[in-house]
């Protein structure tokens, strides 16, 4: 027993009769290299344990251990005057205003999603629920931010089909609304979906509350649901590359969620956080309880002890490894003060929920485990958390991108056939149509807050009680990052600050996901890297520091890594909500101008990949200070009430923003006439997703003012046409050739999309 | 040929939760069954169907199972023929 | 008015109701599942989520809970009674209403705006509307498909207890506006006596422009005004 | 006393309409099954009893079934038993 660690009267730690030997070949299993496990002896001062080794590969593996991103992680910015809390703890808050601070942070659930879509994206949404509401935010908005393979295959509409209800029927039962996302379709990620969820969730700024495990004597519970034998050891199986048998030999890793369960859970909580019966408050998340008492502990500076046959099970002779591990939903952690647990146990028996002492806080600063009294896990609790080697690889572009970057795209550059028939093939296509076919199944309005529902830029929540609100946004096209990362990534960065400011909303902060392949690969950390390099430099500009975060690595099948793809989640506030700005046009009549510039790029754009089924190319460049400029003109014309809608342009170009904002939703659709003047040939014009580039409409009587608001940010903006009404149709006329089609072919194209691929049968295999 | 009728039984995985199983426990607790246990959900499906035997008929009702009537990650199946009767011939 | 919102575990749109409540000057309260005693208000309000998580049937466990033996004993005094969603399904399971709710026939949640023709303006919860009015209001359900026996559903039609339809955009009940499958475009009933309503949309959501509509006030508004005439 | 393991089988009523039994009828249409007919969605829950006989244990279970389990606007059931255990004497 080593002396630094400061035990003195330490317990003895038995091995468990029928635990196997370590062996190399287990600690391999448990994923942890020769190194790492020497390191672990040398912490120990001895062999561990086999629930030692299990405790360690939790703690130690890429989710929990952020071995491979850490070092990465840090040059992000974190921090800004509005920031109560950074990275670190179970979310980020930001001050919001009027007393309120808002709790926010996005996880992935791909792994589970690739195995079981339904439960795999189900637990995701409840996962994250969990983190916010442990803060003491009660949710009130959640997003999530999809990727999956060509719908031509029916494992993907099956995916498809199975995410989207498992975030449904989850979010649907707490009674959390659903204010936006995103979704795209591509073969990069066939067989490796991408399953993000966001949460955002407000309180007054006194009621934060952190999740440590401080005073010592105080008492251990578990809270909520029993811990089973699903998910034992998702942590580390999160850390890992799928492989064909993957379906089979993971199965008894799938979890199944009850939102029922954990609406009580939610309700309990706040419950008991208002009470002041408790410390400390964490989800049984990943890695279970081995990581919410190890990290509660860890925070605090202080040890735990635990007696794992006090934990409510749903199975007999479960081991302490099996209990340690295991990652059933809906369980909480709480530290009560001591003398206070009866308070927790009649909020708990109020909700129908179960609360049992398990432990409590100790001064040693050891993880210490019992099993009917016997020590069969006792490890210094700090290094447990914290000494999880971290690395720094070599990075490495692959050449097969460099070529895919230099490819000669000038013959598509000339449109093949018709202008309209190419314009309605985009704007039919997965990517770019309508997503109601999704967010219809998404409960948006319960709460009775939500401003702006899923389908315009930015999700909008109402703080009731105040004039402010606060917008949300997901953005990352993978394409544009797996071409040339540190570009992608700051077009993440833009798209998703334009989305927020076309509502109205200041850019305020930043959660992210990072979702890549095997970090080992050094293209991979090339990627990785890069991106977060991109990330870095746009935070920075645009004052919208990271408060928090998921790293989503090995998303591999078969060897093949998804397109990089680092999800910004981006929040921003907005002061007055009379000021929302809609995506929509208003108004018969109404001038349509566009801000920024139309340029000849049409790298890894939707239209490439439709048209000729390439990712390829040079991703948009993007300025990073003219971005800012152009939010700034936004916020401005919104704010001098000037301007009555605004939409920025993504996928698919000018035209397919046009032909959005003529939409609307469905129900009260305008025309538009449009004349694009611009020495550009059409495709690019109308096709590519060139950066920076706003649509805005206005009354004729303040064209003016939005054109001087323009110049005075340098912000380039020309009237471009104006809105007609629904009968006399959409047209974009250019130097050489034009678009025009009826709004109600415009409307069936852009709606019917998604749901008449999805009505096809989708079999599980 | 004959037409068969089938009964499938669809029952979640022993070891995975069932959430319903256990409100429903619940719920039967809270009205007095209080020597109750285990209770768990499933889907029963029925379904008719011409095959040349019962063997075949069942067969071709597991390959449903497997490809679109049962999830093989959470769920397992039970096939059984409640009856059969000869088709009129032609 | 003097209203109890009642609670079940699993409710999720009480606190919407409870504001509607407030909004229209009325007084509200959340009476927990496990309460008893309605005496002291003058309405009584189920509101929508999902109560025991849906499990077994939407509204087939929260049915069971102590305080409904009051809210049947509420509704039979003559009482004012309303379910939204999941209290529609509730009071359905309750015998308060005729029929069912069951899975919609998409098989899928449906979480959008619909438009609801309004068919009785001489219940408790009508009077501020026109006949025939077209409301927008959100509906937000995956069981909600109105099915009853041939006789029931007659009885229905006869009687003149739909008060609410799905309808389209020139308020015609068309297979298309019909969210669910609900039979003849059901979207809210009434009891014989006409004091207890059933109906799957949010007119609780539908209170402010700013969130969309406010369609839904004039419901809360009806039914203070027709309640405050009844007390004096 | 023994213990007793039951099947309920919830089922929609004939004649009313059942959308996840057409949705799964068309689906096995779709992917080739094509001699199906009459396909029916219900519910099975599976349940542990004592009870000191047979007849007790049904009649419980039938109890349960009309107060809680199946709705009589729209579902039948049935029930049986798939297993009895003696419990051990104490
Ligand atoms: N998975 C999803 N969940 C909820 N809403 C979604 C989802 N995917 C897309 N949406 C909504 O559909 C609209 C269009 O999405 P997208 O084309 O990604 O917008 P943008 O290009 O402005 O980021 C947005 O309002 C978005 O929030
Ligand atoms: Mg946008």
């Amino acid at each position: 027993m080593s002396k630094a660690d400061g035990a003195i009267t330490e317990v003895p730690v038995s091995a468990r009769a029928g635990d196997p030997p370590i062996t190399p070949e287990l600690v391999a299993d448990h994923g942890l290299s020769e190194d790492e496990y020497e390191r672990i002896q040398r912490i120990m001062g001895r062999e561990p344990t086999f629930t030692e080794l299990g405790v360690f590969s939790a703690m130690w593996s890429e989710h929990c251990g952020y071995k491979n991103s850490k070092r990465l992680l840090k040059l992000l910015p974190i921090s800004a005057p509005w920031v109560i809390q950074g990275p670190g703890e179970n979310a980020g808050v930001i001050d919001v205003g009027d007393g309120y601070a808002l709790a926010f942070k996005i996880e992935s659930h791909n792994h589970p999603s690739a195995v079981e879509p339904y439960q795999g994206a189900a637990t995701g949404v409840g996962g994250i629920l969990r983190d916010i509401f442990t803060m003491g935010a009660r949710p009130v908005a959640v997003l999530d931010s999809l990727r999956f393979g060509d719908l031509t295959s029916g494992r993907v509409r099956y995916l498809f089909d199975g995410v989207v209800r498992g975030i449904g029927d989850y979010g649907n039962c707490v009674g959390i609304p659903n204010i936006g996302g995103e979704v795209a379709f591509d073969r990069g990620y066939e067989g490796n979906p991408i399953v993000n969820a966001m949460c955002l969730g407000l309180m007054k700024k006194e009621e934060l509350i952190t999740a440590s495990a401080s005073g010592v004597g105080n008492t251990l519970m578990a809270v909520g649901a029993r811990t089973g034998r699903d998910g034992i050891h998702g942590a580390t199986f999160a850390s890992e590359e799928l492989s064909e048998d993957s379906d089979e030999s993971s199965r008894p890793q799938v979890q199944v969620g009850d939102p029922f369960t954990e609406k009580l859970l939610l309700e309990a909580s706040l419950e008991l956080i208002a009470s002041g019966a408790i410390t400390g408050i964490q989800d049984m998340g990943a890695a279970g309880i081995t990581s919410s008492a190890s990290e509660m502990a860890g925070r605090a500076g202080n040890g735990v002890e635990m007696e794992m046959s006090s934990v409510p099970v749903r199975e007999k002779g479960m081991t302490p490894y099996e209990i340690l591990l295991s990652e059933s939903q809906e369980r909480m952690l709480v530290v009560a003060e001591k003398g206070r647990e009866n308070e927790v146990r009649e909020i708990l028996e109020k909700w129908e929920l179960e609360a049992a002492e398990i432990g409590c806080v100790t001064d040693d600063g050891r993880f210490r485990i019992l099993e009917d009294g016997l020590a069969v896990a006792n490890i210094p609790a700090l290094p447990l958390t914290d000494g999880c080697p971290t690395y720094e690889r070599e990075g490495l572009e692959s050449s097969e991108i460099q070529n895919l970057r230099n490819t000669d795209l000038s013959e598509h550059l000339i449109p093949e056939g018709d202008l309209t028939k190419t314009f309605l093939k985009l704007l039919g296509s997965p990517n770019v149509a309508s997503k109601r076919w999704i967010y219809h199944q998404y409960d948006t309005t319960v709460r009775t807050a939500t401003a702006v529902r899923p389908g315009g830029d930015s999700g909008v929540i109402r703080i009731r009680g105040t004039t402010r609100a606060i917008a949300a946004t997901t953005d990352c096209n993978g394409r544009l990052v797996y071409l040339e990362p540190r570009t992608g990534a700051k077009i993440a960065m833009a798209e998703a600050a334009r989305n927020l400011v076309c509502v109205g909303a200041v850019p305020t902060a930043v959660t992210n996901n990072l979702n890549f392949g095997n970090p080992l690969k050094s293209h991979i950390y090339y990627q990785l890297r890069e991106a977060v390099l991109g990330m870095a430099e746009a935070c920075d500009t645009f004052e919208t520091p990271v408060t928090g975060g998921n790293v989503s690595l090995y998303n591999e099948t078969d060897g093949r890594a998804i397109y990089p793809t680092p999800v910004i989640g981006m929040v921003g506030v907005i002061e007055d909500v009379e000021k929302i700005t809609p995506q929509a046009f208003q108004r018969t009549g109404d001038i349509i101008v566009l801000l920024g510039t139309n340029t000849n790029e049409i790298g890894g754009s939707e239209y490439l990949y439709i048209t000729a089924s390439l990712v390829a190319g040079t991703p948009p460049a993007v300025n990073l200070d003219a971005e800012r400029s152009l939010q700034q003109t936004v916020l401005e014309m919104n704010y001098e009430l000037k301007i009555r809608s605004a939409h920025d342009c993504s996928e698919g170009g000018l035209a397919c923003a046009l032909a959005e904002a003529v939409l609307g939703d469905g129900d009260n659709p305008f025309g538009a006439s449009i004349t694009l003047d611009d020495q550009i040939r059409p495709v690019p014009l109308l096709f590519g997703e060139g950066q920076g580039r706003i649509i805005v409409s206005c009354d004729p009587l303040s064209l003016e003012a939005v054109l001087r608001i323009a110049k005075k940010h340098d912000v380039p903006a020309i009237q471009i046409g104006y809105v007609t009404e629904a009968s006399e149709g959409f047209q974009i006329t250019t130097r050489e050739g034009m678009v025009s089609a009826s709004l109600s072919k415009l409307s069936s194209t852009y709606f019917d999309t998604l749901s008449s691929l999805m009505t096809v049968t989708t079999a599980s295999s | 040929m004959s037409q068969f009728q089938l009964e499938i039984r669809v029952k979640p995985r022993p070891g995975l939760l069932d959430p319903q199983g256990k409100a429903i426990h619940n719920a039967l607790h809270s009205l007095g069954w209080d020597s109750i246990e285990d209770v768990r959900v499933g889907k029963v499906i029925y379904l008719e169907l011409e095959a040349d035997s019962r063997e075949i008929a069942v067969d071709r009702v597991h390959a449903m199972c497997r490809k679109l009537l049962s999830n093989p990650v959470t769920e397992d199946f039970e096939v059984s023929v409640s009856e059969e009767v000869e088709a009129e011939p032609l | 008015m003097r209203a109890a919102v009642v609670t079940f575990p699993g409710s999720n749109c009480d606190y919407d109701l409870y504001k509607a409540i407030q909004q229209v000057g009325g007084e509200a309260s959340f009476v927990w599942h496990r309460e008893r005693g309605l005496e002291s208000y003058d309405a009584v309000l189920l509101p929508g989520g999902f109560s025991y998580g849906d499990y077994l049937r939407a509204g087939a466990i929260a049915r069971m809970s102590p305080i409904m033996e009051d809210v049947v004993e509420f509704a039979n005094n003559g009482g004012a009674v309303l379910g939204i969603c999941n209290g529609f399904q509730i009071l359905c399971e309750a015998g308060l209403l005729p029929g069912a709710l069951v899975r919609n026939a998409s098989l899928s949640f449906q979480s959008k705006d619909v438009r609801l023709r309004v068919e009785r303006t001489d219940t408790l919860f009508t009077t501020g509307y026109t006949l025939g009015q077209t409301l927008r209001v959100p509906i937000a359900h995956g069981e909600g498909n109105y099915e009853a026996d041939q006789r029931t559903l007659e009885q229905l039609e006869t009687e003149g207890r739909v008060v609410f339809r799905y309808v389209d955009q020139a308020g015609e009940t068309t297979e298309d506006a019909n969210p669910n499958g609900s039979w003849h475009n059901i979207a809210g009933i009434t009891n014989a006596t006409g004091n207890v309503l059933g109906m799957m949309p949010h007119p609780e959501r539908s209170m402010e422009q700013l969130l969309g509509s406010v369609d839904g006030v004039a419901l809360f508004t009806s039914l203070g005004s027709n309640l405050a005439m009844l007390t004096n």
